[in-house]
């Protein structure tokens, strides 16, 4: 299992904050994005557009390879500052 | 250096004194701040305050490669950063960057780095308040060109945006 | 806007409240400070503090004038000098200058202009001591090189050295 | 007569910080300079090479018309900040 987090609009839009999620096949974070976006609406519409992802929280892309245990997090552009 | 997220509000001396410490001893003849305030408006009208969401663990971490990008970039001898987050009203103190270099103008180009930087990649959300609804802030174009000048600069980024 | 020449040290929180008071009223969301600090060492070897020479009158309207060319030339709300005069130990603060703007990128711009000017423009003399010595220091092309970066963006100065 | 100051290594060279000079022909700075230099070997030393010049406490060139009354003053270039 993956940990998986969200942030902001897209953690608002999610209904929740975290979740446990099973690595996915290829165990990519593309591919768990795409496995969320099928589990349910809120997910579909909350990890749709320009999201960011974070990978052990250093921000990675789409081709990023996960492992079991590992955290992953989906989340807006930043506007701190 | 220095990094930090925290709730309270932070004081302009304490921080210059704990920056120049160390910076005078290895030769600074030079300490830039910036600090970013909570404006009392946006294209909408008046706000109330705003409210800052982030990452905790990740937050801290991307604050810390800044600083040692920042170090590596430019010639400095210190440099720290400290954040707020949570609820903040107008005209209140979100965000400070401290920098010491030897000469001026690595001091104000590592300061301009990493505000800049700071914009694009650390993990923070902000929500403005307005006649008690919260929105969420959009990233700005601007904020992310002035990134770009310096990632052009750059053999390219390690890791990309989604 | 202030501008002062003093002999006595200055407080950085001091002037940033005085700077940021009226600025955030204004729309203020950046506030950059610049701060010069005595190095103990020049090219030769180690220093025993400074000696800064000025002209009354003459270099507080110098100072008055930058702050109004940096008000024309950049979108700031507010801004600030202080420069210190006589003599100052290694370490010693020298010189302050501060900067508000609605957007960071103004007021670093500012900043840098004020000092890179002000290390032209502004009638103040600096003799450093080694043992036991005071020689005056020679100004340096760099600093020049620095100012002419913005007058060569001008019309052209309207006045010229000998 | 116009008022003369000089300031820092002008000012040692020269062994005087301020004195009245009479209005020089032409009514120049450039003018003026070339009095000064003339009236003694200090201030000859003094006021060789790159010597800024102020009217009235303005930086100003050696083509600038000067009065009874003005202040001129020489100096080197600048080394504040």
């Amino acid at each position: 299992m993956v940990t998986v987090k969200f942030f902001a609009q897209v953690r608002e839009l999610a209904g929740v904050e975290s979740l446990q999620a099973p690595l996915p096949q290829p165990a990519t974070v593309d591919a768990l994005r795409n496995q969320l976006m099928q589990q349910s609406p809120a997910l579909n519409e909350a990890l749709q557009g320009n999201v960011l992802m974070a990978h052990n929280q250093s921000l990675c892309d789409g081709n990023t390879v996960i492992a079991e245990q590992d955290e992953v997090a989906f989340f807006p552009p930043v506007t701190g500052g | 250096m220095f990094a930090r997220v925290q709730n309270n509000d932070f004081s302009q001396q304490q921080l210059y004194d704990e920056l120049a410490a160390d910076s005078v001893l290895q030769g600074a003849g030079a300490i830039v701040t910036f600090t970013g305030l909570v404006r009392d408006f946006n294209a909408q009208g008046g706000i109330q305050g705003i409210e800052l969401e982030y990452y905790p663990g990740m937050t801290e971490s991307a604050l810390e490669a800044l600083l040692a990008q920042a170090s590596q970039r430019f010639d400095i001898v210190d440099a720290g950063i400290v954040h707020r987050v949570g609820k903040l009203a107008n005209h209140a103190q979100i965000v400070w960057v401290g920098t010491a270099s030897q000469h001026r103008e690595q001091a104000f180009l590592a300061a301009t780095y990493i505000m800049d930087m700071l914009k694009q990649s650390v993990p923070i959300w902000k929500k403005e308040w307005q006649d008690d609804v919260a929105c969420w802030v959009a990233a700005k174009a601007d904020d992310d060109k002035a990134a770009m000048r310096w990632l052009s600069a750059e053999k390219g980024p390690s890791c990309n945006k989604a």
